[in-house]
């Protein structure tokens, strides 16, 4: 059963094709039902009595959520709304294909996408940041993504936060902040008690600010908890945001590192949504590294892949990888830079013969002497 | 797992060893999606949760050597192959009718060339078109090419039904666009027309394609001219008091200058759309212009326009609106703009010389609203030749019946009606839409004994008749 | 001839508030003297200590009065009354029963009609006689874009509650003459509620007879509200809330104004940072004047409005600000 | 405990346009959604059963399209789903609903707490209520913010009238028609989902009701529109100023006004 908002989006998007050419999927998969109308057409079929089955619930999945369609459409509907509905009523039905069932259930079970144990996860950030302080100014919140897949960053990172010394700590008891189970499972209540979870973690600092390395989960804080009514009593800031304005007050001060050709991907959720292009274009340049733009850049950036796409289809995820990495290419980088954990790994499965990836901050670290 | 019997698995497993079986679809959702496209009708029955046509077998080939042996495969079992670019065409021309194949072309998406000093870009044809566009404006170039589906419709979309772009009236057709193709031949043979389209070796072959819908053969590539991007492009609205005045200003531009855009409005199109999206509030009709290239020769050319407008009692609304419409020119295509289901609509674009403009225009419009009430009609003037210009004509009903069938009947009933009284007066069956399986019917009326050459065309290059049943009349 | 009147064609349920008579209860008794005087109008008025209102009932238009005093009918429970209204009803068989559309009477009338089986109409706007009998009935349908004319039929008792304000001031004439029946009460059951008390909305929060009204929309903040509140103080107005702003918890439920809220109609409206949602406009499109301030020329509000301004409503408060002291001086 | 909610189908306000032609409201492309004070009732009522155990039973009247509010009340929490439709009722006015929802009630056997909205946003007459509690032969509040069951069966709640919010009680069984408040949409657990898909929606027809046509539809409405036409003055003329100039404005209507 889809919500009235839903199905008014979807009943608009079912038989308009304008945003194909910008969706990082049906790009490149060339599959017909790897775009906005084909989901939309789908969930309207399945509104007038066309049975939800397993092929339905795959086709939903196949999907980075990025809103690149959204930020295209030129008469404000917004895709994601059913697509994220869509996914619900496939575990609802009970439909789910066996790949997307194992992240479903390890969200479900384990609170993150890879199915590391809670105990795990602590030890990660206990090693991130031995005897923290309990109270500090400065809450870093790393996300599942750096800690299990990009830890590197997160080193850099907290190298980073000390140079400046900044007075910060970690929450050894990260859990799921609600951006990957919102994407897959759906924006129900499960999502919003954990997200409630992680917001009454957080308040236990009593920071400040709260500095958050993933972009996807800086995004929900930011924009679903006030919707969700899970209120974290801090002002939440990107880690790119925060470091930028380090270097800005003097705190870091970047040796010049000399790379050419370099291009810089946005990460969607941080151009597109809380739409901070500048911050790691800043950073970038105090480095004195110059950027060469790729056509699709800011806000209409081109998506990566994304975890969760990699974690239940890991060939789609380098499929959609290499359509990146290919307007990489044809503008003739050298080398790219991400800023997101996410970006970091997707992208870093398959980096083409003669280029190089980096990540911003584990850049900066480097010119910072970390 | 119902039985689905001997044959069908055989076809499906030859299907997969020539694609790899992650490109072979029998799914319920997939053949769902291809089961509408832009046609009105296949709208209206999937908003009615109707069965859609379904195809058999989607196939997903990568390459030109796949399509050729796809199409062997299928001529050896004659089994139908419709082929699905982008699936925005608004005829019904890439509808699986007859079932058997649906081949879709968008994973050969590969930029094969630019060719920076001979100004030409190749490309294979699964290729979203604005992808190819983006392309070439990395490199500072354009394509001209930018029809309203440019986003959704691929390279072999706009070659297959001969589209065309609202820059036409200075940059040409697709056709003029067009400078050599690989086509696959129904019988499995990969051709290439010759590397230049101007020639003195027979007909072009290129034209022989373009427009061919899918059902001569299937193109997997295409090299088109480039463009420098214009220094300035400049953008002017006109009000005339009448439709009449504004064809005789823009036949008379034509002669003089050549402007990219040009477009009029009639007098009911002038207070329904151009009101809603450009908020420009006036009876008459409304006409945009638009003219680029080097400053200076842009300044000569407005001269002119600006002249000829003025001769004609075209009001000038000043460069603001034209600005406007450049900005919404896709606006009016997207969902709460463009007519949809439940409405029944259509586009009778139909092109003719300007001795017979508007003798069609109050032909048609007669035809429509007198023998249809309840059904309204509107028309613009938007792609321009020395010779005459095009009629962009929709019909609108706001409540048509609510019985499929006896709804498809009315449908054909007023495409009859409008598209006959458009040929009578010296117009054509279609501008730049197709004709598809909505108007293939209409084929032999428009071309008579003419008809025997496409004929002859069908029968030699596809004696099974398996590429794309029931379009384009053959 | 008129003390020898037994019995009148219409009738009007008045209704008590604090120590006065509801306005609507007066403007419907001039409203039933206009359409059928000759006939005679009644007024039935219930509560502890209603005999003392007969005076102005009747000024305002009332032949006859049937009076319940009662120390148990202080409370104004509706079923309580609805039973009382509906005996006296059954016993005069009058033709036409009106009653103003209030909390109070939009629960009454309609029990009233369920237990005689009366055809009602509710919060009417416009009344209308035709021929002799028929009560011609228009309300306002689809959120006021559109008026219904209803009719009563399969029924003699033609009911309908009207909105306050929607009929012509009452005109009083205290030499009218007039009789009063004094009626007897005695408990129907227990079912009457229990009640621990009211609290009175806030000045400036109640909407009952206000002529201004100043509502704020999601557009502005808790700072903006605030001002709202002073000025609703200094101005004696009350202030209003747009749903968007009273679900972002900017002001309460009851400040609401709308179709899911309360319907109102001021002399003057002022929407601050309304953009103006269907809904909205329901709830004060019948303002005689309005004025709307917001940021976006094209929002909805505007169509709706006889001054529009298009700015900041920061920028337009600060201006009020300094013209306010002007208005003060003006008051004194 | 059983708590009898009525819930009904009404145009999403938005959406709602009028053929000024006909007069009449344009049906196509408009969402039809469950009435706002209607789900504030279902929030109360599943509250309630949370609290002191019970049943939440749905009814709506209507068209069969209406069966999308049903399936919403399901996964809101309600236990039991009933469809009243029958081409017999086409047409009942606020009598004859409340008549027909009356037999509805007693066909299923009674209730202790009945809870409907204050006003559907369409009809705006906010009598059904009422005048079903007169057939129910049971006491109504309307206007009713806040509500809760107090161990000795009574119902302790908050009304909001004109220039107050009364605090009272009352004994159950009675009738409460309650305010929109703060309308929250409801956010459903997978579970929920689950459990409202298993929920079958029972319809009732005349056949069970056995009221007739008689005294239901058109035949049995006390009263009935005799046509619809539109406001002598619709929208206003807006004449533009500047903030100071407005604030000027303002300030002379208000004294105006007030004076």
């Amino acid at each position: 059963m889809f919500s009235e908002k839903a199905n008014k989006h979807a009943d608009n998007c079912r038989f308009c094709w304008m945003c194909r050419y910008i969706c990082p999927v049906g790009l490149q998969t060339g599959k017909e039902t790897n775009n906005a109308r084909a989901k939309g057409l789908l969930v309207s079929l399945v509104n007038r009595g066309q049975e939800f089955d397993e092929s339905y619930a795959g086709t939903m999945y196949e999907c980075c959520l990025c809103g690149a369609c959204s930020q295209d459409c030129k008469t404000g509907f917004e895709p994601p709304i059913f697509i994220r509905e869509a996914r619900t009523e496939a575990i609802v039905r009970d439909v789910l294909p066996e790949n997307v069932r194992m992240i479903a259930d390890n969200l479900m079970e384990k609170g993150n996408l890879y199915g590391v144990s809670s105990a795990e996860i602590q030890s990660k950030l206990e090693k991130l940041l031995p005897n923290r302080p309990q109270k500090a100014g400065v809450l870093l919140y790393v996300g599942q993504t750096a800690l299990i897949k990009a830890p590197e960053i997160s080193e850099a990172l907290i190298c980073l936060l000390k140079k400046a010394s900044v007075d910060f700590t970690v929450l050894y008891s990260e859990g799921q902040s609600g951006a990957e189970i919102g994407d897959v499972i759906g924006y129900v209540a499960e999502t919003i008690t954990a997200a409630k979870n992680e917001a009454a973690k957080i308040n236990t600092i009593g920071a400040e600010k709260v500095v958050v390395l993933d972009p996807n989960v800086a995004r929900v804080m930011k924009q679903e908890y006030p919707v969700w009514g899970c209120d974290i009593n801090a002002e939440i800031v990107t880690a790119t945001a925060f470091i930028a304005g380090l270097i800005a007050d003097g705190k870091l001060s970047p040796q010049k590192i000399d790379m050419k050709e370099v291009t810089f991907h946005d990460p969607c959720k941080l151009s597109r949504d809380l739409d901070e292009t500048e911050p790691a274009r800043y950073i970038l340049k105090s480095m004195g590294i110059e950027i060469k733009e790729m056509f699709l850049n800011r806000e209409w950036t081109k998506c990566c892949g994304t975890e969760i796409v990699k974690a239940h289809s890991p060939a789609l995820g380098a499929l959609i990888a290499d359509g990146r990495w290919g307007d990489a290419e044809r503008i003739g980088a050298a080398c790219m830079v991400t800023a997101c954990p996410g970006c970091f790994d997707v992208m870093g499965q398959c980096v083409p013969e003669g280029m190089k990836h980096y990540d911003l901050f584990i850049l900066l670290a480097e010119a910072c002497g970390c | 797992m119902e039985f689905r019997g001997y044959m069908v698995d055989m076809i499906c497993s030859e299907l997969e060893d020539i694609v790899g079986s992650d490109y072979v679809s029998t799914s319920k959702s997939e053949t769902s999606v291809y089961g509408v496209d832009y046609f009105w009708v296949s709208r209206m029955w999937a908003d009615k949760g109707m069965e859609p046509p379904r195809a058999d077998y989607i196939v997903r080939p990568d390459s030109a050597e796949q399509v050729s042996r796809i199409l062997k495969v299928a001529n050896y079992y004659k089994i139908p192959v419709q082929t699905w670019g982008g699936g925005s065409g608004s005829q019904g021309g890439a509808m699986p009718m007859a079932g058997g194949i649906l081949l879709d072309t968008k994973r050969m998406n590969r930029l094969i060339e630019i060719d920076e000093y001979s100004m030409t870009i190749t490309a294979e044809t699964g290729m979203i078109f604005q992808t190819l566009e983006n392309y070439a404006n990395e490199k500072g170039y354009s394509l001209m090419h930018y029809p309203s589906c440019l986003t959704c419709s691929t390279i072999g979309g706009a070659l297959a039904h001969r589209g065309i772009g609202i820059l036409s009236t200075k940059y040409g057709k697709i056709d003029d666009m067009c400078i050599s193709m690989e086509v696959v031949l129904p019988n499995g043979d990969i051709i290439n027309t010759l590397p230049v389209p101007k020639h003195a070796a027979g007909p072009d072959l290129n034209q022989i394609f373009i427009g061919s819908e899918g059902t001569l053969g299937i193109m997997t590539k295409a090299t088109f001219q480039l463009f420098e991007m214009p220094e300035v492009r400049k953008h002017r609205a006109f009000l005339f008091k009448n439709i009449h005045d504004g064809f005789q200003a823009g036949r008379d531009i034509m002669q003089k200058a050549k402007p990219s855009i040009m477009r009029l409005y009639d007098e009911a199109e002038t207070v329904s759309i151009i009101k809603k999206v450009l908020g420009v509030d006036k009876k008459g009709a409304f006409m945009n212009i638009t003219y680029e290239g080097d400053r200076d020769i842009v300044e000569i050319e407005e001269k002119h326009i600006l002249e000829i407008c003025r001769k004609y009692g075209g009001e000038d609304l000043g460069s603001e609106w034209g600005e406007k419409w450049y900005e919404n020119r896709i606006t009016f295509f997207y969902p709460g703009n463009i007519m949809d289901v439940p409405q029944m609509y259509g586009t009778m674009d139909t092109v003719c010389t300007y001795k017979n403009v508007e003798k069609i225009y109050w032909a048609m419009k007669n035809a429509i609203e007198s023998n249809f009430p309840g059904v309204r009609f509107i028309a613009h003037f938007s792609h321009w030749y020395q010779w005459g210009t095009m009629i962009y004509d929709r019909f609108i009903m706001d409540d048509p019946p609510s019985d499929p069938s006896e709804a498809i009947r009315l449908h054909n009933k007023i495409w009859n009606t409008g598209v006959r009284a458009a040929m009578e007066n010296g117009g054509v069956i279609n501008d730049h839409h197709g004709i598809g399986l909505k108007l293939g019917r209409l084929m032999k009326e428009q071309y008579g004994p003419a008809m025997q050459v496409f004929d002859a065309l069908k029968k030699g290059l596809d004696p099974n008749g398996i590429m794309n049943p029931y379009k384009l009349g053959l | 001839m008129i003390n020898s009147k037994k019995s009148a064609k219409i009738w009007v349920i008045c209704e008590q508030r604090g120590d006065s008579i509801a306005d609507v209860s007066l403007e419907l008794l001039s409203k039933a003297a206009a359409l059928d005087g000759k006939n005679g109008v009644a007024a039935v008025i219930l509560g502890h200590g209603a005999s003392k209102y007969t005076r102005i009932l009747a000024a305002a238009g009332a032949d006859i009065i049937y009076v319940f005093d009662h120390f148990e009918l202080a409370c104004k429970d509706d079923c309580l009354y609805a039973r009382l209204i509906a005996s006296l009803i059954s016993k005069h068989n009058p033709q036409i029963v009106l009653m103003g559309a209030t909390i109070h009477g939009r629960s009454v009338a309609p029990q009233v009609a369920a237990i005689i089986g009366a055809g009602l109409t509710a919060d009417c706007t416009g009344l209308e006689l035709e021929g002799n009998d028929s009560l011609v009935q228009t309300r306002p349908a689809y959120g006021g874009s559109l008026l219904a004319e209803v009719i009563t039929k399969n029924s003699k008792l033609q009911m309908a509650t009207v909105r306050p304000g929607a009929m012509p001031r009452p005109t009083f004439n205290y030499s009218r003459e007039f009789v009063v029946y004094e009626e007897e009460y005695q408990r129907i059951d227990n079912r009457t509620p229990v009640i621990y008390g009211g609290s009175a909305l806030k000045q400036g929060a109640s909407f009952m007879g206000a002529g201004v009204i100043i509502a704020g929309g999601a557009g502005m903040d808790a700072k903006g509200f605030s001002f709202l509140k002073q000025l609703s103080e200094r101005l004696g107005c009350a202030v209003g809330a747009s749903r968007a702003a009273v679900n972002a918890g900017l002001a309460p439920y009851s400040m609401q104004i709308g179709q899911t809220g309360t319907i109102v109609r001021p002399k003057l409206y002022v929407a601050i940072a309304i953009s103006g949602a269907v809904q909205h406009i329901a709830g004060m499109r019948a303002s005689e004047y309005t004025i709307a301030i917001n940021k976006d020329r094209n929002a909805p509000i505007f169509n709706y409005a006889d001054i529009g301004i298009v700015a900041d409503y920061r920028d337009v408060l600060a201006q009020i600000e300094s013209e306010i002291e002007h208005f003060q001086r003006v008051c004194k | 405990m059983r708590i009898v909610v009525f819930i009904k189908q009404v145009p999403e306000s938005e959406d709602v346009k009028i053929d000024r032609l006909t007069n009449t409201m344009k049906r196509e492309g408009i969402r039809m959604v469950m009435n706002p004070s209607d789900s504030t009732a279902l929030a109360a009522a599943v509250q309630l059963k949370k609290e002191h155990g019970g049943k939440v039973i749905a009814v709506t009247m209507g068209t069969k399209k209406a069966v999308e509010v049903l399936n919403q009340a399901a996964i809101c929490g309600a236990d039991e789903l009933y469809m009243v439709s029958d081409p017999l009722y086409a047409g009942s006015d606020t009598y004859a609903t409340a008549l027909v929802l009356s037999e509805t009630v007693k066909y299923l056997g009674g209730l202790d707490i009945a809870l409907c909205g204050r006003r559907a946003i369409d009809g705006e007459t906010g009598q059904v209520g009422p005048e079903l509690s007169v057939f129910l032969d049971i006491p109504c509040v309307t206007n009713v913010l806040e509500l809760q069951l107090k161990s000795d069966g009574r119902v302790r709640y908050k009304r909001l009238l004109e220039d107050e919010i009364l605090d009272a009680e009352l004994s159950t069984p009675a009738l409460f028609a309650v305010c929109e408040g703060i309308v929250r949409d409801y956010v459903p657990s997978i579970s929920d989902l689950r459990r409202a898909r298993d929920i079958k929606i029972i319809n009732i027809t005349d056949n069970e009701l056995k009221l007739g046509g008689e005294r239901t539809g058109l035949a049995g409405s006390l009263t009935t529109v005799r046509r619809t036409f539109q406001q002598t003055s619709p929208d206003r003329k807006c004449v533009f100023v500047d903030a100071k100039e407005g604030a000027k404005i303002i300030i002379a209507k208000a004294t105006e006004a007030i004076l």
